[in-house]
């Protein structure tokens, strides 16, 4: 049944389905509503959680890690500055493989100071081990967050759900909340192998000497390749209880004869579509591919979904200095030595807030035909704004 | 799809106008979307929110550039004169003013109501909070979603005597806005 | 090889994989149960940390049945031993020497009060028979080892009494008659001993007789015989020699008359001698002495022979003491004494690195006197036996008292280097061990090489302040002829006092070791070990850091060379 | 062979080196190890990595003695960490976690919020040394004693960061050389202060914080035992000697903690909701000298003649005279509080002079 729901609210209640045990979060725009509408829930009685209200993202992170290692679902769920300094603790929730849920309403990151959104968050973790899913709407952000505690569990890594901040977090829209009755038979309860136990008094987080070390990031990479069956898999058994699917590892869409594809992760490609939608009689149409998997990232998905295309224009919202892109250099990297692959065009847009308009369709299919467009722009910067030297 | 922008000072619930304007369409059987221009605005600051309501999904995720509605929570507001920027010709703004609907009409070259919301919210409910009252006067004109509509989002958010207050105050509001004068589009 | 975990987790205490125990270079930790300087002190060869040890647990009784083990006549060297183990007690550093002298004769007289018996059996009827010659202190000690030992024994006294010096020259006021007689009935009821009195050796029997008649022959005469005392030939007409005059004293209670008296010499005589001269009416009594009183001027070799006790009784009866002095000249006026010059001395190393007495040119002066008693010692009366006799005693060839004869044995003063009670008990007890050693083919018993263990090698950090007990005395004007000068300290702070024992040098199971191993190298047992504690080193863990070590209270636990000791881990 | 029967036969080989009899075999299923079968419980075991006479695994030991077995542990990253852990290995016989340096509290918090949704009473403890606690995890272990979680946080404080090689943290005393704060022409060692961790911790109002020593065992696990038994949070901080770091022979690391104890530069107190409640009373106070003496930290404040090391030590006698006045130190002759304080043994374990 839909609700009308602003989507912290639909978080909060699709995380109070799942059970967690343990919940703690620091407040950050534009997370904040997330960790308010839990709080009301625990209030109110409506969800049974040890809602720990920590000090810091530092401290978020590390509860978390506490007590799943202790053998509970946990959650927690931050926002830009909050990743950042999150980021010890992620690389070290990943390091030993605890299964844990954190959403990420993903925002700039300072400085200057945005609190707007863009994915420079997650995206200077996307290194730490943690799975990254990003979602397109709300509705896949519900259904992405109660899949993403059975990814974790299933492959004992953590996992990262990615959602535009207030683009997303910040907007009504019709939601389906499963059942609470459907996510208890679908979801399994917390089982955490190694979790510290009394009875079986295990030691987590030793010291590797480099004889080992090479070894714990080999698992740790074979685990996370193997998680990508698990992640569409999951999708599916979540498409037969609820008919609703978030789109695997990757979704393609659009005329299936386009010679021009447009990946983007998260919110973006919704407006893209319905710019292609509006676009004039002149403009051609275009494969959309939505990346939902970051990390890992699907590098065969990928091939397939950009077979036949002469053009693929990689939408990052987030840069990486003195690089460019960092979907678009990975997405070139995967597509290199496949023949024929499609020329690659990478552009940066929406960082810091900046709003996408739907004309950007059209100007995106349009840049295309620029032969001295370099490999990587940010697309919407106004050059005008700018000192002469610094253009 | 019709678009809406929603005007107001921090504070005023212009968040809280949109949310309650999707989820009236919501009851009335339409999709919608409501999100608000997402600023670090204090108490008192100009904000704008946006709304969006269709029959079908709406995946446009852009703000709100050309809106059909204005709806102005404040007649302060009407000092900018930029703000019916990308007002969708025919589209016509609802302020929340003492002053005449003609002479805001004459001002900005567009359809205007004037509604003295504040007015009745304080003489209905006692509180000088213009959002029901401005949504109402936006129903009543444009016969867009049914009153009824109204009341049941309303009813997700409130209950009591707030609620009942606000049912209220839509009947206040109802009794005084002509009916359906905005039904069809106004010829540009 | 180990196969990576999940996560690298690890599972519970496999640590003990890893032998930390080759960390350790040079030292590893060692129980070492060191000589405790009482034990080591002790003529009688007391283990006086054992005893206090049962003391400590609440057992009389066995802490007595741990003393006589050495000492059969506790109550009466609880009475006259100078107890050098106290002056040897580490706690002297801290709060007080132990009031071992106190305690021990608490326990002599408990054991007279309960009619505790000794633990010993009656000897095998065809065990070997040892005579001994003497009954006094050294016999008497002897013949009860020899029960120890499963030998029987046959004590020949020249005397009609046993008790030797202990009954003939200590005054009463430190060793009342019933309880000398106690012990000594105690030990000749013993199944084992036969008692001959009136039998001289030399008289009655000869040498080469009771070496017919028994396994062996104790000798244990004692010195019966003054030195002959003059100071350049001259002689007091009315001299008389210290011994003797005690003797006459305890046996007929009379003393000469005199008005100002010096006593010359040392030792235990002259400060009795000393005491009852001044007791009996003399104006003065002045103690003239080579040796030096206790105190920073004097090396403790040095010091004044005397039970520290009785020197301290003296000085508050008014006994006047000249030390590092003897007499240089008597002052006669016909063939009496009228006065004595006396003149410094030190005892300075010579030139062949032993020390001799140096008389200094210039310290002479005169005290006016009517009456010297020398008390310079006694000698071996020989008659009968004067072929074993060399210059005045009965000299050893080893340190177990034998003598040119086979299975002979001389014991207790007649030695000559030997002048307290426990010194003859102790002597008793290893005469015995001796004689019994080569009876059953053995070789003789090892001696004692541990260490000592000293102040400085104790951690005493560990002990609690606890003042040291006193025992009640008679004051001056109440001291008689006849009546113990000294009381008893009684049960309370008799087992107060155990608990004061340190226990240097042997395990105290406090449990340091134990809790302050860094890396739980040492295993706590419960049932005692050979080495006397309830610890083990896993020197497969021991990083040989030292701290139980510098923590132990006892100093029991040493570090020693890696490569010393068998328990080298392979 | 299982673990258990491993260390039986160990035993035995000890046994038989040491020439004791061997023990009765014991019945079926109630085979314990020997360490386990220790009369104390050794929830840090043989074979961990501390340097000799280390402090730090000493007072570890000694607090799991008294806490364990029904308790689970977040370490902060540190020497206690790296050298009881080197996979696959661990000296733990505990549940026991190590995630980060400054997130110790934090992680703790966690796993008590885990175990009161599970309504498991198995206590959690943190441990940290001075600069996972005074330092980097200050701000975690505020937030958890603010938050009222049920965990004893422990920290080793050896004044120094010494698993990174003896860096100045903010508990390093007054003018002891670390190589972040060496001594020079210009320089006495650290110019700052010992942060007074204590009293910080105090105001958070908790039920009970503490300062014990690893030189005074008894007192320290009875602390132990008494913040185990309080539902909250507590504190206690451990003076931990470390040889390397201070630069004293290994075998004095008691001997060092004891003086710091003695002369008044390391007070150990109680206190509760804020209120001190107890200290532990110096009977013979001792000069700071004889403290600074046994380690090679302050040994450019024992040279003769140099006025500033005077000057140095002047201070640090101020500082501890200043502890001895504001805690009300100075034991009486004969004060009953400080004779249970100061560890008397007598045999068998039982204190000197109590029949």
């Amino acid at each position: 049944m839909l609700e009308a729901l602003e989507g912290s609210q639909a978080i909060a209640r699709a995380v109070a389905l799942c059970r967690p045990d343990v919940v703690a979060a620091y407040p950050i725009t534009p997370q904040t509503h997330i960790v308010e509408n839990l709080s009301r829930l625990v209030a109110e009685g409506d969800m049974h959680t040890e809602f720990v209200s920590v000090e810091s993202e530092f401290s978020a992170a590390s509860v978390v890690l506490g007590a799943a290692a202790a053998g509970v679902r946990a959650y927690t769920a931050t926002a830009s500055q909050g990743v950042l300094l999150m980021a010890e603790v992620l690389f070290n929730i990943a390091g030993m493989r605890i299964p844990l849920v954190m959403t990420v309403a993903n925002r700039a990151v300072s400085a200057p100071l945005s609190i707007w959104n863009d994915h420079s968050d997650s995206m200077a973790v996307r290194d730490s081990g943690w799975i990254q899913l990003h979602c397109a709407d709300n509705q896949e952000a519900v259904d992405t967050t109660i899949q993403a505690f059975r990814i974790a569990q299933e492959t004992e890594l953590p996992v990262m759900v990615c959602m535009d901040g207030f683009v997303l977090t910040h907007t009504m829209e019709p939601i389906a909340l499963p059942e609470q009755k459907e996510v208890d038979n679908w979801l399994p309860p917390f089982e955490f192998s190694r979790r510290l136990d009394p009875d079986d008094p295990k030691s987590l987080g030793t010291l590797v000497a480099p004889d080992f070390f090479a070894e714990v990031r080999h698992s740790h990479h074979g685990a996370m390749l193997k998680a990508l069956d698990v992640i569409a898999a999951v999708d599916r058994d979540w498409e037969g209880l609820t008919g609703r699917a978030c789109g695997g590892l990757l979704e393609v869409s659009g005329p299936a004869e386009a010679k021009i594809g447009i990946l983007a992760m998260g919110s973006t490609l919704g407006t893209i579509a319905m710019g292609m939608e509006h676009r004039g009689p002149d403009v051609a149409s275009a494969r959309l591919i939505k990346l939902r998997a970051f990390r890992p990232f699907p590098a065969e998905a990928l091939r397939a979904a950009c077979d036949g295309l002469d053009h693929l224009i990689v939408i990052d919202r987030a840069i990486s200095p003195g690089l460019g892109g960092v979907v678009g250099t990975e997405v070139a990297a995967v597509l290199a030595d496949v023949p024929g692959a499609p020329r690659i065009h990478n552009h940066a847009m929406g960082l810091g807030g900046r709003d996408i308009p739907e004309t950007v369709y059209t100007d995106l299919v349009a840049a295309i035909a620029d032969p001295d467009a370099p490999a990587f722009s940010i697309f919407d910067a106004d050059l005008q704004k700018l000192a002469p030297e610094d253009r | 799809m019709i678009e809406y922008r929603i005007h107001g000072r921090g504070g005023q619930g212009s968040v809280a106008a949109a949310y309650l304007l999707a989820a009236t369409a919501f009851h009335a059987g339409q999709m919608c979307q409501a999100f608000p221009a997402f600023g670090a605005e204090r108490r008192g600051a100009p904000v704008t929110a946006f709304v969006r309501t269709d029959a079908g999904p709406i995946r446009l995720r852009s703000q709100v550039r050309t809106p059909d509605f204005l709806i102005v929570q404040d007649g302060t507001l009407l000092q900018d004169a930029h703000i019916t920027a990308g007002l969708k010709p025919g589209g016509g703004m609802i302020v929340n003013t003492t002053r005449s609907s003609d002479e805001v009409a004459k001002t900005f070259g567009c359809r205007a109501l004037a509604v003295g919301a504040t007015a009745m919210a304080v003489e209905v409910i006692g509180r000088p909070i213009p959002n029901t009252a401005l949504l109402a006067a936006l129903l009543q004109a444009t016969g867009l979603f049914p009153i009824p509509s109204l009341a049941a989002a309303l009813k997700d958010r409130f209950s009591g005597e707030v609620l009942e207050n606000n049912i209220r105050l839509i009947d206040r509001v109802a009794a005084s806005v002509d009916k359906d004068i905005w039904k069809e589009p106004a010829v540009a | 090889m180990a196969v990576l975990t999940r996560g690298a987790f690890a599972e519970p205490g496999t640590s003990l994989d890893f032998k930390t125990g080759n960390w350790r270079s040079t030292e590893k930790p060692s129980h070492y149960h060191a000589k405790a300087p009482c034990h080591a002190a002790c003529p009688a060869g007391e283990d006086q940390q054992a005893w206090f040890a049962k003391l400590q647990e609440g057992h009389p009784e066995a802490a007595w049945a741990e003393l006589v083990a050495a000492n059969p006549l506790p109550a009466v060297t609880g009475r006259v031993c100078p107890h050098p183990c106290e002056t040897a007690c580490n706690r002297a550093t801290l709060d007080g020497a132990l009031a071992i002298h106190n305690v021990e004769r608490w326990l002599g007289d408990e054991a007279i009060r309960f009619g505790w018996a000794y633990p010993v059996s009656e000897p095998a009827v065809d065990a070997p028979d040892v005579a001994i010659v003497g009954a006094g202190p050294a016999g008497i000690s002897a013949a009860y080892h020899c029960l120890r030992q499963g030998l029987r024994a046959t004590i020949y006294e020249a005397s009609p009494e046993t008790g030797g010096l202990m009954r003939s020259a200590i005054p009463r006021t430190r060793l009342p008659r019933d309880v000398l007689d106690a012990e000594l009935d105690r030990v000749l009821a013993l199944s084992g001993i036969t008692l001959e009195l009136r039998t001289r050796l030399g008289r009655d029997v000869s040498l080469d007789e009771l070496q017919h008649k028994h396994a062996g022959v104790l000798l244990a005469p004692g010195c019966q015989s003054g030195k002959a005392w003059s100071v350049d030939g001259a002689v007091p007409a009315d001299l008389h020699e210290g011994l003797h005059l005690l003797k006459d004293f305890v046996d007929h209670g009379a003393l000469p008359e005199a008005g100002d008296v010096i006593v010359h010499g040392g030792g235990n005589t002259s400060m009795d001698v000393a005491r009852l001269m001044k007791r009996s009416g003399a104006a003065s009594v002045t103690l003239v002495t080579a040796s030096g009183l206790p105190g920073p001027g004097t090396e403790p070799a040095d010091e004044i022979n005397v039970v520290p006790r009785e020197l301290e009784e003296a000085l508050e009866e008014g006994i006047e003491i000249i030390d590092h002095a003897t007499i240089n000249r008597l002052i006669m006026k016909g063939s009496r004494v009228t006065g004595v010059e006396i003149m410094s001395l030190r005892k300075l190393p010579g030139q062949d690195g032993r020390p001799h007495r140096v008389g200094f040119e210039g310290t002479e002066r005169v005290v006016s006197v009517d009456m010297v008693i020398p008390c310079i010692g006694e000698e071996v009366d020989a008659e009968g036996f004067a072929e074993l006799v060399d210059h005045g005693y009965l000299r050893p060839k080893d340190r177990l008292g034998r003598l040119n004869r086979d299975r002979v044995i001389a014991l207790g003063d007649a030695r000559g280097d030997r002048g307290t009670v426990a010194a003859a008990i102790g002597d008793g007890r290893l005469a015995v061990s001796a004689l019994a050693a080569e009876l059953a083919g053995q070789p003789d018993p090892a001696p004692d090489l541990r260490t000592e263990m000293k102040s400085a090698g104790l951690n005493t950090t560990y002990y609690d302040h606890l003042p040291r007990a006193t025992s009640p005395k008679r004051a001056v004007a109440e001291r008689t002829f006849d009546t113990e000068i000294e009381g008893d300290i009684g049960r309370a702070a008799a087992m107060a006092e155990a608990q004061r024992c340190l226990s240097c040098g042997n395990c105290l199971a406090c449990d340091n070791c134990w809790s302050f191993c860094p890396d739980n190298a040492v295993i706590k047992t419960v049932e005692l070990a050979l080495d006397g504690s309830h610890y083990l080193f896993d020197l497969d863990y021991c990083k040989g850091c030292g701290l139980c070590a510098h923590e132990c209270p006892t100093g029991f636990i040493q570090m020693v060379p890696e490569e010393a000791g068998a328990e080298q881990p392979a | 062979m299982s673990v258990a029967n491993e260390r039986g036969e160990r035993l035995s080989e000890l046994r038989q080196k040491y020439g004791r009899e061997p023990l009765p075999p014991r019945a079926e299923g109630t085979a314990d190890t020997p360490r386990e079968a220790q009369p104390k419980f050794r929830g840090l075991d043989s074979g961990h990595r501390a340097c000799q006479g280390c402090g730090e695994a000493l007072a570890a030991r000694l607090v799991m003695e008294s806490a364990g077995p029904d308790v689970m542990i977040a370490n902060a990253t540190g020497c206690l960490e790296v050298f009881t852990t080197p996979w696959p290995q661990s000296a733990w016989r505990v549940p026991w976690v190590h995630s980060l340096f400054e997130n110790a509290a934090a992680v703790a918090s966690g796993m008590e919020a885990a175990m009161k949704a599970k309504g498991r009473n198995t206590k959690v403890l943190a441990f940290g040394g001075d600069g996972g606690t005074y330092d980097i995890g200050f701000q975690a272990l505020s937030g958890m004693l603010e938050r009222y979680h049920n965990i004893l946080y422990v920290c080793y404080d050896n004044e120094a960061y010494m698993n990174t090689g003896i860096q100045r943290s903010s508990s390093t005393p007054h003018s002891a050389t670390t190589t972040t704060s060496p001594a020079g022409k210009e320089r006495m060692g650290k110019r700052h202060l010992k942060k007074d961790l204590l009293s910080i911790i105090a105001a958070h109002h908790i039920p009970y914080s503490a300062s014990a020593s690893v030189a005074f065992p008894a007192d320290l696990q009875r602390k132990v035992r008494y913040a185990m038994g309080i539902d909250g949070p507590t504190f206690l901080v451990v003076h931990s000697p470390c040889p390397l770091g201070w630069r004293h022979a290994s075998a004095l690391t008691i001997e060092v903690a004891r003086r710091a104890v003695e002369c008044g530069l390391f007070p150990l107190v109680e206190v509760e909701r804020g209120a001190v409640t107890n200290v532990m009373p110096i009977r013979n106070v001792r000069p700071v000298t004889d403290y600074l003496e046994l380690q090679g930290r302050f040994a450019h404040l024992m040279k003769g003649g140099d006025a500033r090391a005077e000057e140095e030590r002047a201070h640090l006698q101020a500082l501890a005279d200043y502890n001895i006045g504001v805690f009300g130190l100075k034991g009486e002759g004969e004060d009953p509080v400080d004779t249970g304080g100061i560890a008397a043994v007598g045999r068998s374990g039982r204190p000197a002079g109590r029949v």
